[in-house]
């Protein structure tokens, strides 16, 4: 069996009514994941291939590599199936629960990113699908909802707290300790109780596996610095897991949202940044690093990416972080929001919010980034047109269109 | 695992073991909430210390735990409260594991446990630890005579059981159905086959999940439980104030009296358990 | 040079201020197009590739193939940087204005597909960018208008007529007749006068080079029957070109819109399905089959999808039906939305709506189109999300879901 | 190519070519502004026939051909606005060639051509018919003894130029500038280049695109025009409707009279040209 922890991380922190089903995940993930049984990793590898489009490419960003003087290169998930790396895991995820004679998939979502990768998985592969989503994401993100709902998804709106992740996962947790029988809990990054974290962080590592053979294959070389966004740290982790024994800085790039300070009184941190600032804590089944109060009760995360704003990450990344393999960093979200322009107009590339985090750090670090970097384009940008529409008309983004035309809305 | 407070209230026949979110809707109404339940005859009381996110509960019992916390409740405050119970039965405190984890300046379960052993807290219940994680807080609960309660779920059986049963003490929480808390207007077939699994077992089992009636309670302890706890059907009772049929406190109880003359009616309608 | 007509069809009636910058693109496409001068086509090739995401799969449609008991491929063209196969002509436009020493863009655009792909390709090779858009169609897709501005390019709307695509063509021309000297006219189907029609029809044709070593390596043979809507053509004639020479059966799926009855008085056709219903007749630089009254007036054509709304074809099309190699056939705006919800549903995949019309037909007419069929997904329905809520609204679509909760929009 | 009454137009000096939209806004008014433009000094009227899809024009000439549909006009009622006409100067027909091409029951050019011949037209402009897709038009037009007027452009040059000028007949369209017709009020640069460019063409030569004033019409001829052709200036002026300053008769007479006054007194200017 495999590991449940990273370090003094991850385990296993879930009510027993859903123990046995984790137990049998595990076994699942076993025989189905790290030993093909039934052909499994083969099924799951041509799925992903005809019909989530991998691989996808490495491409050399022209501009950026001339702005920054250094080679850049994006990894392209935006291009996969729903538009953003989050197939690759829900896709994984959803077969598994096939192969395991599962029925129903339920499944949180933040951006809508994950929602709506699980609801084409789930079309795709004939199973019901349930999907809970925080009643303030659901504002933010209402064309991913419609999404679901088209792809035949139950679209259940969480109305506690802040709604948004960290509720939605709750309240998928309560689902799941229900009908825990036949349903599968398909979480949306490298979080939850083991096997989750570990499970999909390999359905994710296609990305790095894919990613690395290009590199070589187009610069003969390693590249010297691997950047992604992490909110729970799925595409993180995917596009860092073959880089983790190789000579290749790795930076995790967090939601500083709009002030790493804290407001304990009101309970909030206006970020996301659990690796930068947070501290040791168990939420959502496992140990992990944590925005939370110094009693222990968790705060509500701020980011201007509703698929960033999460108080906790996933544990193989603090793991790493504490080892010193994995630099943690952060950006606000005006970097991002200008970032989100830039990469439109300098590359005809049209990120997602969370993205946009990883390039508004090139921005501002490039100089000690190496002569080859490769940053990880988790999704793209159409779901958040209007969050960006409104959050740039609120300030003075430097670089951006003329929004006028667009008050009012899409 | 033998004389402990809890241990005694389930010697005198079938326990009532009432459930309230402390602070809800602010220490002073817990306190006088507290002492109805006790005298309308609560055996232990299991008093939750509220967690931000309380993934086990239902919709009454979470929107408790939001009056708690807006109402100010941290875990010293609450520690205080307890302190100042004197109630003559048994406390359990039931929370989260992030809260006992973070409490204190050490690392681990240990400042948690210790205080709450100071202020007269008898077990704990937390519903986020299974016993695969739960050698720190029983350790330290050992240490300080505590009783670490697990819930046994419908879906635990043969290797699972044995492994949680081996490390309880105090009572087993047999939670009666999937899913969350949550009153219930119907008793679930669940409860008679979880109990039957734990036959083997001697330790006490108290049925909880979705207990509100009276004759729930009844059916339950004809089945062979050995105490019923309820929280929702209570909140439910702190939720809606005082109205024309009384104040919270009244209505608590008499609700709890109730429950109580179910489970022992329950209790007289079977043979009684041999109790150590 | 290559020939300007099509049989009795093509030719170029444009304004004679055109002809010389006609006659440098028809240079142009001889020299780096046909004989890939200065590696133009390898570039292309490569950008298409790092850039757009290229080869996209040919994917075994499980459940369409089990509804129609017959091997149902979809050539994943909505998996496209951009969204649809219009990039494949944008990028090589583009990137061929780009070899001309060209330095501002101009295109028309109709559901906003051609005009974002051809932003992004601007964008990513630094050219400026202006888009002349229908009033009337910029309503209808108001999420591409956003992008296109995002990726920096102007949005011009078009006031004249109805508003729509064959407005948004005129438009251009009328601009590309004042710039032309230092601007290339990006124009975003196979119509158009020579050399568009064959350019284009060149870039889009690795749809089905591709698609035909896919069927070739997945089922050991060719294709009964290939479906693709059909706007103007392009993607029509990009997934049929390379079958041409085979016996593979070759459907252009035209909107039949409301009905394919014509109000001549007031001068509009409930449809665009000028292969099916049209006459011969000059418009926009071609001879070609037109939606036209008995005097020779354009009438205003109509379809549900922006992109097939057009009152004209490619000159290739039209008279590839004439020589019976291509059968014209439409289906109507109800048809389409039925199938937009049924392959979001049974597939996990959300087309656009013009190419939900090829599949409309599929669910028609499966029963004739043999063992093995290939639908071309030109492109997804995110751009849609909006008009599918308000026409589903408005109609009793079988299988939709329910809309309620999106009255008043996303 | 010789004694056409186009021809002849041009033989007293510099003429004078006025544009107007057939059916704009009717077609009784098109009759009474077309005599006053012949009144006002008229050597040609180009009239337009209404086109769907103007490519060539600016939004003047746009929206007038839109308020000529709105108002009915088709073919067959433009052959009937002209056979009523009788204004003793040249009508050129200007339109698209999908008008052309669909008319009548026979495929191709000539049944439109024969009609327009029958109704008194001399000639025709048509601006999305390059001189590569002429070739059927041009053998109707020798067929009925019409003229085909060609447009040359600022870019037009060697190869092309010549292509062109061995097939024009009646005069050259000079496009004074890229872009679409609409009124500017500046003569462009370009026009004299363009007008050199044809200096070894004996075909008379008329400048389009642009001219509003006296002053334009002046300049241009001057600049070597053998006539200057006004479109959007004058639909302006139908746009506009009567005013203060006079019905719109009046006033396009009195354009008319500025604008011919201008072309006469740029060629008084230049040494006259030879004519044959
Ligand atoms: C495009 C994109 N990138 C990144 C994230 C963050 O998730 P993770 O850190 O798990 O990759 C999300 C989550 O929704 C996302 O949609
Ligand atoms: C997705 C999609 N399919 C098809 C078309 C129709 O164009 P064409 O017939 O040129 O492929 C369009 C045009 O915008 C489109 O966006």
């Amino acid at each position: 069996m495999s590991q449940s922890k990273f370090g003094r991380y991850g385990g296993q922190y879930v009510p027993e009514a859903l123990m046995p089903a984790i137990e049998e995940l595990e076994d699942a993930y076993q025989r189905y994941v790290l030993e093909n049984e039934e052909g499994f990793v083969d099924d799951f590898r041509a799925r992903l291939r005809d019909f989530g489009g991998r691989p996808t490419p490495l491409q050399h960003a022209e501009a950026l590599s001339a702005r920054y003087d250094r080679e850049v290169y994006l990894k392209r998930e935006d291009l996969l199936h729903g538009g953003a790396h989050k197939l690759n895991n829900a896709l994984g995820q959803a077969l598994l629960a096939k192969y395991m004679g599962k029925e129903r998939i339920i499944a949180e979502t933040g951006a809508g990113q994950h929602g709506t990768a699980t609801a084409m998985a789930c079309a795709h592969l004939g199973l019901d699908c349930e999907i809970y989503m925080g009643e303030r994401d659901i504002n933010r993100q209402r064309p991913n909802v419609f999404r679901m709902r088209l792809n035949g998804a139950e679209v259940n709106p969480v109305t506690t707290g802040r709604g948004t992740l960290k509720e939605a996962i709750s309240e998928t947790m309560r689902d799941w300790a229900t009908s825990v029988e036949d349903t599968h809990y398909v979480i949306g990054s490298v979080v939850g109780p083991h096997p989750f974290p570990r499970m999909v962080r390999d359905f994710q590592a296609v990305i790095s596996e894919e990613a690395r053979d290009q590199v070589i294959e187009k610069t003969g070389g390693l590249p010297d610095s691997v950047l992604a966004c992490a909110g729970g740290g799925s595409n993180t982790m995917g596009a860092f897991h073959e880089f983790t024994g190789d000579d290749t800085d790795l930076y995790a790039v967090e939601a500083g949202g709009s002030s790493l300070e804290v407001d304990e009184e009101g309970g909030v941190a206006p970020n996301s940044a659990s690796l930068s600032t947070g501290s040791e804590g168990v939420l959502h089944g496992a140990r992990t690093k944590l925005l939370q109060d110094s009693d222990g009760q968790i705060m509500e995360s701020h980011s201007v990416s509703s698929g960033l704003d999460y108080a906790g990450v996933g544990p193989e990344l603090a793991h790493l972080v504490d080892e010193g393999r994995v630099t943690p960093v952060n950006v606000d979200d005006d970097g991002a929001l200008e970032s989100f322009h830039r990469l439109s107009q300098l590359e005809g590339i049209i990120p997602a919010l969370e993205t946009a985090h990883a390039f508004a750090f090139l921005e501002e670090e490039y100089e000690d980034l190496g002569e080859i970097v490769i940053v990880n384009v988790s999704g793209r940008g159409d779901k958040d047109l209007e969050s960006v529409i409104e959050e740039t008309a609120e300030r003075d983004i430097e670089g951006a269109p003329d929004m006028d035309v667009f008050q009012g809305g899409l | 695992m033998s004389g402990s407070r809890i241990d005694e209230a389930f010697a005198d026949g079938p326990a009532f073991i009432p459930y309230l979110a402390a602070g809800d809707p602010n220490i002073e109404s817990t306190k006088e909430y507290v002492r109805a339940l006790v005298r309308g005859g609560a055996d232990i009381v299991e008093l939750g210390l509220p967690f931000s996110e309380p993934i086990a509960e239902g919709s009454t019992i979470q929107n408790a735990i939001v009056r708690s916390l807006e109402g100010g409740m941290t875990p010293d405050a609450y520690f205080d409260l307890v302190e100042d119970l004197d109630i003559g039965v048994p406390v359990v405190c039931m929370t989260y594991y992030n809260l006992i984890y973070r409490y204190g300046e050490e690392e681990g379960p240990e400042p948690f446990v210790r205080r709450a052993a100071k202020v007269g807290i008898d077990g704990f219940v937390v519903p986020d630890l299974p016993a695969e994680e739960a050698d720190p807080l029983r350790e330290a609960c050992d240490e300080y005579g505590l009783d670490l309660i697990f819930i046994v779920a419908p879906t635990t059986r043969g290797e699972r059981l044995r492994r949680i049963m081996d490390r309880v003490s105090g009572y087993v929480y047999v939670q009666a159905r999937l899913g969350t808390t949550g009153a219930r207007t119907d008793v679930s077939d669940q409860t008679d086959t979880s109990l039957g699994r734990l036959d083997e077992w001697d330790v006490p089992k108290a049925v909880g999940f979705g207990i509100s009636e009276r004759e729930h309670a009844e059916r339950i302890v004809t089945g062979g439980a050995d105490g019923i706890i309820v929280g929702s059907a209570l909140v439910d009772i702190v939720a809606e104030g005082d109205t024309d049929d009384g104040t919270v406190a009244e209505r608590l109880e008499r609700k709890a009296r109730e429950l109580k003359e179910g489970a022992l009616a329950g209790g007289e309608s079977r043979p009684q358990p041999e109790r150590p």
